[in-house]
């Protein structure tokens, strides 16, 4: 693979952007939105050539570029994309101008959008880091600007929110820090040869004694738990997501939740798959809490947005569900739904913001009738709210329909409970949209303009994804499979006793003809 | 060239101890600068410009600091040395803590500079103890002898006693010389009952004959060796400020002059963990490790969580930076603990970069100080994000580092420490280490959330006057915080190579 | 009767050096404080000489030479941080003197 | 221990034994005497004698602030002397290495004292 | 054999006797006569093991000058007369500090007692003691060839205590800045202290001439501190 400085280059130029824009003195307030909109849009554009330049069949590492760093630790700066990581962070670049358009700042832009720039190329360099200490630095810088952006541009409550949201994470990389020092000297203690941090040699060697990688792992899986989020560590959620702005929550539910997700498929099946197979069982258990828990919470919800937090809640429980059911269905469904959930909760999000620009609450309560008032926005929630419940033909249902084959043969009762969560998921939606959309509208919710072309523009390309990969999702299947079967082959040689129970997939209009001989 | 014909001039006598200059030469340039400029000042009577003193600090830490590049090379080629009869022991480490305590003293003249004009102090006394003390730290950090290390000790103690009670218009500065006084001199007898003990177990004060004793021969007995450490841990955990002993920090942090606190965290913390991990991990490592080290881990244990816990309480700022520093002190006690060459270069990685955090941490207190060094609530920090935002940045980056955030000098000197504390079996240790970090990382997040977020922009905020030393300092501290965080590898290389050694005196 | 050997100096100087330490601790008046000091400081000088009789080397003698300066400018320098903070105020009890009780 | 020591104390025996006569006797007397003589105090015996004259303001006077500077230097330059006894003695040992090294610590003194002087601290009057 | 301890057990009586009567006794100034006595014991038990020229320094310097100063700051302060001790601010202070006390003075007496420490250390390892000739000459040829080093930094030692003793006796009477500082609580009677202090400087003021150069009105002065 010739080493590509496509990806350094991806993660180096937001960073610029953020440059400029700090350099830039605060008066000239109308050139950090367009500064920060072509950076992203530059952005974009590598990942749209990253996405086009993939060898679709190829399970291995693309774009891979590697430079020592810190020669003495044996940390280097290794990026890499492939199957798994690819889409992700192509939804990165993807719904950052997005959410850039879908909102302005009330006040002071300048570190507005230089908070946003380094958080885009945390986002992005944390998808394709593929050194241990690497990925940890963005896990962390990552937290940085989204703090400040909570706090600074956040509503109510948003200095609590920030902080309990600063705080929770913290801990949680804290453990994973005395994790990976752990992985790694204990790796050197036995293989020898200097210290390393490279994830691919690491996974390749399994060098560890199958008690210490379980420790390891359990510190891992906290700081994950904590970011997916994971039921019991989930309570910095709700608040951050309510407090945060707009193009905050946005970025949250697309990009920042996706890492926890991305770490138990990276760092925890990859890396520890022995201990992944013997922690599945709480795990399971754990993402069937969050999709029920979640669920019913986002019933009782008054504020829309919050509902739409917990809802988030709900969706990661199934991405879980998908990644530890550990059979090629259930990560693919998982890697998936982390795709469809970032357009649809985005959007979800995109609209709630616009309500609350025209209305200035988010209390359901208060709105109610306004689809009489604006029907255009009607229909788009419409269609936003049935990918999120998961309506077969939209992008939801395939992601969720892949987990849930993958749970019923690799984790049977955990599917059977996970299935009334997706009725539970139309019940608090449906519920929520008849009280806000349907019914008399007096006062206000009467006078309520309808969507402008402007925000028709923005949220257009993500309801075509929508439908899109609704209809078609073998353009993405045909790039994660490779990686994902590459990844179960891993656990099934360094796991005695696991049977990769797999049945070739045999959903979606266009079926794949190659049959799968077994694993494959 | 002068001390080289003066050498050889002395090194003709025969019998005698050849002294080669050029290998004190650091403390040589910082004393004499010291004392010169306290002749130079008195004798010319005021007629000096007034930043004089200031410029005079700076070149003998600068040129200190050549030196020690030069003798980092020497010693490369000719390996570590030990010299004047035993003792100073020149090797890597001693050189790496030297550079740290020369880095500590321009950044303190620099805050020095722009505090006494504001507080319309004057005098060269402030520089001349600086630089005197900077010297007694100098001699601590390449004693290989307990009693220079002892004398060591002591010039940088009583400067800075003096140093913290030199404020004449703050009656809190006296009582926290006075307070700082009387817990240093508590301190010394302890770490002097200590010396003397241990003297009478091995015979020798010299550290490399020491060492040699206790290999060779096990003593039944070592009732007398087991006290000597016990007393010795007692008079260093005092001056590091290690809990329990840590009762005089929090006060004299608040009450001293802010650049002085500022000196006080950065350069006596290195010093004394010098001098501690000399004595400790090198003479008395191989033979009595289990000795000690079960000491050392309850004081690491007790200051990570004393040290965050309190911090969480206070108001004052300068009282919450005193408090992380001792949870800093905690964190270095981690390194110290494991006691082996990767322990050490962790601990020396550590105290360098932590002088740049702690330097630029108290030059931001000391500026919004404002006149009379008096403000330092967390409410005089309301609102600093607007009206300077450039220095509110920078007490952001400073506390974000001391948290452990990525990308800064911070992370990665808790990351060396956590890494020598698992390669020599602790991990439990190290989960603790970073846990305290986590609960320091609320009390950092309070003075971030103060600057920023609180207050409407509606309400005046007193105008923040920045000289223009104090900002050279700060952005020399900041420059530190993120090479040291980004590019780190010149530094890591050295402290790795940075390792200490205990040459016997030729007798 | 026994013989005397270095054992009951070092007893002794423990016992000095323990006072010295309590009476720190307890008494109120820094000056009272100072003089602990000193106590604990003799009784160090003390343990330093019998060892150095009893190893037959100098060593130990040459240590309590130095002692002895850094005891004097101790002395010098606390002395005069308590005068002048008794000349801002009148009296000596460290109770008034811990102003800042954190 | 060595038995040389034991004479020399030995020898200040006579000394000690002359001296702690010289106290029983005069302790006897002043006993003997407070024994007998009748004791009735009256405040005016108390008062400090002051050559007849009443005695005026405190009896401890307060000394004056400048001496104190005095006695700091004092110090200093009392340890300073005691470095420089042994040093006498054995000067032919060292030879031009010992007169350096004693040129550098009195030279460092000094350079002490000439400030302590350019201050103005030392001024008597 | 007998007098060595014979004088042993009178000095170590007179060692301990003035030790307490620094603890306990309530004068400052019968303190520092206390204080005397000891140094005089360990004196004596330096002669009795010796070291004379240390015993002479110890009674010349320690004796002769440092117990003068503190006499002379006594004096200069005019705190000889009684403190009471009645008034105990930390309520927990002084069982604390008893018990802490007692701790130490457990910790130094198990270290020493226990094991019937005798030194094991190897012998005249820098240089034998009881060569021919006084001591003073042996202490000589190590103090100053040997400890070269720890000579020279001592000189440092000693000019930061000048500066210190120099910069410390300079008088201000500058108004206090920060005793709004404190919380209330805390500060009650030092405000008032405060007051008295100001007052008893204009007495100090007009009642001497200070020396100490900040009065005013010293022409030929010129620039002062």
């Amino acid at each position: 693979m010739t080493s590509s400085a496509l990806l350094p280059l991806m993660i180096l130029v937001p960073f610029v952007g953020a440059g400029i824009v700090a350099l830039l003195p605060a008066r000239r307030t109308e050139l950090f939105r367009p500064i920060a909109l072509l950076t992203s849009i530059v952005v974009l554009g590598m990942a749209v050539f990253m996405l086009v330049n993939f060898k679709v069949g190829d399970p291995g590492y693309q774009f891979e570029s590697n430079t020592t760093w810190i020669k003495d630790l044996g940390i280097s700066l290794h990026f890499g994309v492939d199957g798994i990581s690819l889409f992700l962070v192509v939804l990165a670049a993807g719904i950052f101008p997005i959410a850039l358009l879908g909102s302005n700042p009330d006040h002071d832009p300048k570190p507005y959008y230089g908070w946003l720039l380094v958080l885009l190329a945390g986002s992005i360099g944390v998808f394709c880091a593929l050194d241990l200490v690497v990925f940890f630095v963005f896990f962390e810088i990552v937290l940085v600007p989204m703090y400040f952006l909570i706090g600074l541009w956040g509503h109510g409550r948003r200095v609590y929110a920030a902080t309990k949201f600063f705080l929770y994470t913290m801990f949680g990389s804290a453990l994973m820090l005395v994790g990976l020092i752990a992985l790694a000297v204990l790796h050197q203690k036995a293989v020898g040869g200097p210290l390393t941090f490279d994830l691919v040699t690491l996974a390749r060697e399994q060098a560890l004694s199958t008690t210490a990688s379980r420790w390891i792992f359990v510190a891992f899986a906290v700081a994950f738990a904590v970011k997916v989020p994971l039921f019991p560590l989930h309570t910095w959620l709700p608040d951050a997501h309510t407090e945060a702005p707009t193009a905050g929550s946005v970025l949250l539910a697309a990009v920042m939740l996706k890492l926890g997700t991305y770490g138990f498929v990276r760092f925890g099946l990859d890396l520890f798959p022995e201990a992944s197979v013997w922690a599945a069982p709480v795990m399971l258990t754990l993402g069937v809490v969050g999709i029920v828990y979640g669920a019913i919470c986002a019933t009782m919800q008054k504020d829309l947005k919050r509902l739409v937090a917990y809802s988030s809640v709900a969706h990661l429980g199934f991405i879980v569900l998908g990644i530890f059911s550990i059979t090629t269905q259930g990560i693919e469904g998982g890697i998936l739904q982390m795709v469809n959930h970032g357009i649809t909760t985005g959007a979800l999000f995109l609209l709630v913001g616009m309500v609350y620009e025209r209305r200035h609450t988010r209390e359901i309560s208060a709105l109610s009738g306004l689809q009489s008032s604006a029907p255009v926005m009607a229909g788009v929630f419409t269609l936003v709210m049935l990918s999120s419940i998961g309506l077969p033909g939209l992008n939801g249902f395939v992601g969720e329909f892949l987990a849930l084959l993958g749970a019923f043969k690799g984790a049977r009762w955990w599917g059977v409970v996970a299935v009334t969560g997706v009725i539970l998921a139309a019940l608090y939606l449906l519920w929520a949209y008849q009280r806000v959309f349907h019914g008399k509208a007096e006062g206000e919710n009467a006078k309520m303009r309808d969507l402008t072309w402007s925000e028709g523009a923005v949220l257009a390309p993500l309801l075509f994804l929508i439908v899109f990969l609704g209809i078609y999702p073998k353009v993405m299947l045909d790039r994660i499979e490779p990686s994902v079967k590459a990844l179960v082959v891993h656990i099934d040689r360094n796991v005695e006793g696991f049977d990769a129970k797999d049945v070739t997939p045999k959903i979606a209009p266009a079926a794949k003809g190659a049959e799968h001989g077994g694993e494959g | 060239m002068t001390a080289a014909v003066l050498q050889n001039v002395l090194a003709s006598v025969g019998g005698l101890p050849s002294i080669e200059f050029s290998s004190v030469a650091p403390s040589i340039i910082l004393a004499l600068g010291g004392v010169l400029l306290l002749t130079v000042v008195s004798v010319t009577k005021d007629k000096l410009p007034v930043w004089f003193p200031a410029v005079w600090t700076i070149s003998a830490a600068v040129a200190a600091l050549c030196t020690v590049f030069r003798l980092w090379i020497r010693v490369g080629k000719w390996g570590n040395l030990s010299l004047i009869s035993g003792a100073v022991g020149l090797d890597r480490f001693s050189l790496f803590v030297i550079g740290t305590l020369c880095v500590s003293v321009v950044m303190g003249a620099l805050l020095l500079e722009g505090y006494l004009r504001r507080e319309d102090l004057e005098g060269p006394e402030w520089y001349v103890l600086l630089l005197l003390a900077a010297a007694g730290g100098t001699t601590m950090a390449a004693a290989n002898d307990l009693i220079v290390l002892f004398i060591g000790l002591e010039i940088l103690s009583i400067a800075v006693y003096i140093l913290s009670a030199m404020h004449r218009r703050r009656m809190s500065s006296l009582e926290s010389g006075l307070k700082y006084f009387i817990h240093g001199a508590f301190a010394s007898a302890f770490l002097l009952y200590g010396i003397a003990m241990v003297y009478g177990a091995t015979g020798s004060t010299n550290l490399a004959r020491i060492s040699t004793f206790l290999a060779d021969n096990v003593i039944t007995q070592n009732g007398l060796m087991l006290g000597g450490i016990a007393l010795m841990l007692v008079g260093f955990a005092f001056k590091v400020a290690a809990v329990p002993f840590h009762q005089w920090a929090p006060d004299v942090y608040q009450g001293a002059p802010t650049p002085v606190s500022a000196f006080m965290a950065a350069a006596v913390k290195t010093a004394a963990f010098a001098g501690m991990i000399r004595v400790f991990v090198l003479a008395l490592g191989p033979t009595y490790r289990d000795e000690w080290r079960p000491m050392v881990l309850a004081l690491a244990v007790l200051s990570l969580l004393v040290g965050s816990v309190m911090a969480l309480v206070q108001t004052n700022v300068k009282r919450m930076l005193a408090y992380s520093s001792i949870g800093h002190a905690g964190f270095i006690l981690v390194a110290v603990h494991s006691s082996t060459a990767m322990g050490t270069s962790a601990a020396l990685f550590y105290l360098l970069s932590y002088t740049f955090m702690v330097m630029g941490s108290f030059g931001v207190v000391a500026v919004v100080g404002r006149k009379g060094d008096g403000h330092h609530q967390l409410s005089d920090y309301r609102g600093l994000g607007r009206i300077r935002p450039g220095l509110a940045l920078a007490f952001t980056i400073f506390l974000l580092a001391q948290a452990g955030v990525p990308l800064t000098a911070g992370f990665l000197s808790k990351f060396y420490v956590i890494r020598s504390a698992i390669d020599s079996g602790d991990t439990a240790l190290g989960v603790v280490a970073m846990l305290a970090a986590v609960i320091a990382a609320f009390l950092y997040l309070r003075v971030i959330v103060a600057m920023y977020f609180e207050g409407e922009p509606g309400d005046e905020v007193a105008p923040v006057k920045v000289p223009a030393a104090v900002s050279v300092a700060i952005g020399i501290a900041l420059a530190g915080t993120l090479l040291l965080g980004i590019v780190p590898d010149p530094v890591t290389h050295a402290a790795n190579e940075a390792t200490a050694e205990l040459v016997a005196p030729r007798r | 009767m026994f013989t005397l050997t270095e054992t009951w100096y070092l007893v002794l100087a423990a016992l000095i050096f323990s006072i010295g330490a309590v009476g720190l601790l307890v008494r109120r008046n820094v000056l009272v404080m100072f003089m602990c000091v000193e106590l604990m400081l003799n009784a160090v000088n003390l343990t330093f000489v019998s060892f150095s009789t009893a190893l037959d080397d100098l060593g130990g003698q040459t240590a309590v030479f130095f002692v002895l300066v850094v005891a004097a400018a101790e002395v010098v320098v606390g002395l005069g941080i308590i005068v002048a903070i008794m000349r801002r105020r009148q009296s000596a009890d460290v109770d008034d003197i811990s102003l800042m009780r954190g | 221990m060595s038995n040389p020591l034991s004479d020399l104390l030995r020898s200040y025996l006579a000394v000690g034994l002359f001296a702690s006569l010289g106290f029983i006797l005069v302790g006897l007397l002043l006993f003997l005497s407070w024994l007998v003589r009748p004791s009735r105090p009256q405040a005016q015996k108390y008062i400090s004698y002051e050559s007849g004259v009443d005695p005026v303001g405190d009896m401890w006077s307060q000394s004056q602030v400048r001496y104190y500077i005095f006695a700091l230097l004092f110090v200093m330059f009392d340890v300073e002397a005691v470095f420089i006894f042994p040093w006498a003695t054995r000067v032919e040992l060292y030879g031009v290495f010992g007169l350096v090294e004693m040129l550098v610590f009195i030279g460092i003194l000094l350079l002490g004292l000439v400030y302590a002087w350019r201050k103005g601290v030392l001024r008597w009057a | 054999m007998r007098v060595e301890m014979f004088t042993f057990l009178l000095a170590g009586a007179i060692c301990l006797g003035g030790a307490l009567g620094v603890v306990l006794l309530k004068n400052p100034v019968h303190n520092a006569l206390s204080l005397v006595a000891t140094l005089f014991g360990v004196a004596v038990l330096f002669v009795n093991q010796g070291a004379y020229f240390l015993a002479a320094i110890q009674v010349i310097v320690y004796a002769g000058a440092i117990v003068i100063l503190f006499l002379f700051v006594i004096m200069l302060l005019g705190v000889d007369r009684e403190t009471d001790e009645g008034r105990e601010p930390l309520v927990a202070q002084r069982p604390l500090a008893v018990a802490t006390g007692l701790a130490i003075l457990g910790l130094s007496l198990v270290a020493l007692l226990s094991a019937g420490q005798r030194a094991t250390g190897d012998k005249a390892d820098l240089a034998p003691l009881n060569q021919p000739g006084p001591d003073i000459n042996h202490l000589a040829e190590v103090l100053f060839t040997r400890y070269v080093y720890a000579f020279e930094i001592t000189a440092v030692l000693l000019t930061v205590a000048v500066v210190g003793a120099v910069v410390l006796s300079k008088r201000t009477n500058e108004p206090l800045i920060d005793l709004d500082e404190f919380p209330e609580g805390t500060v009650v009677d030092v405000r008032r202290r405060a007051d008295d202090a100001k007052a008893q400087d204009e007495v100090d003021a007009d009642a001497e001439v200070v020396a100490v150069p900040d009065t005013e009105g010293d022409p030929q002065e010129g620039g002062d501190d």
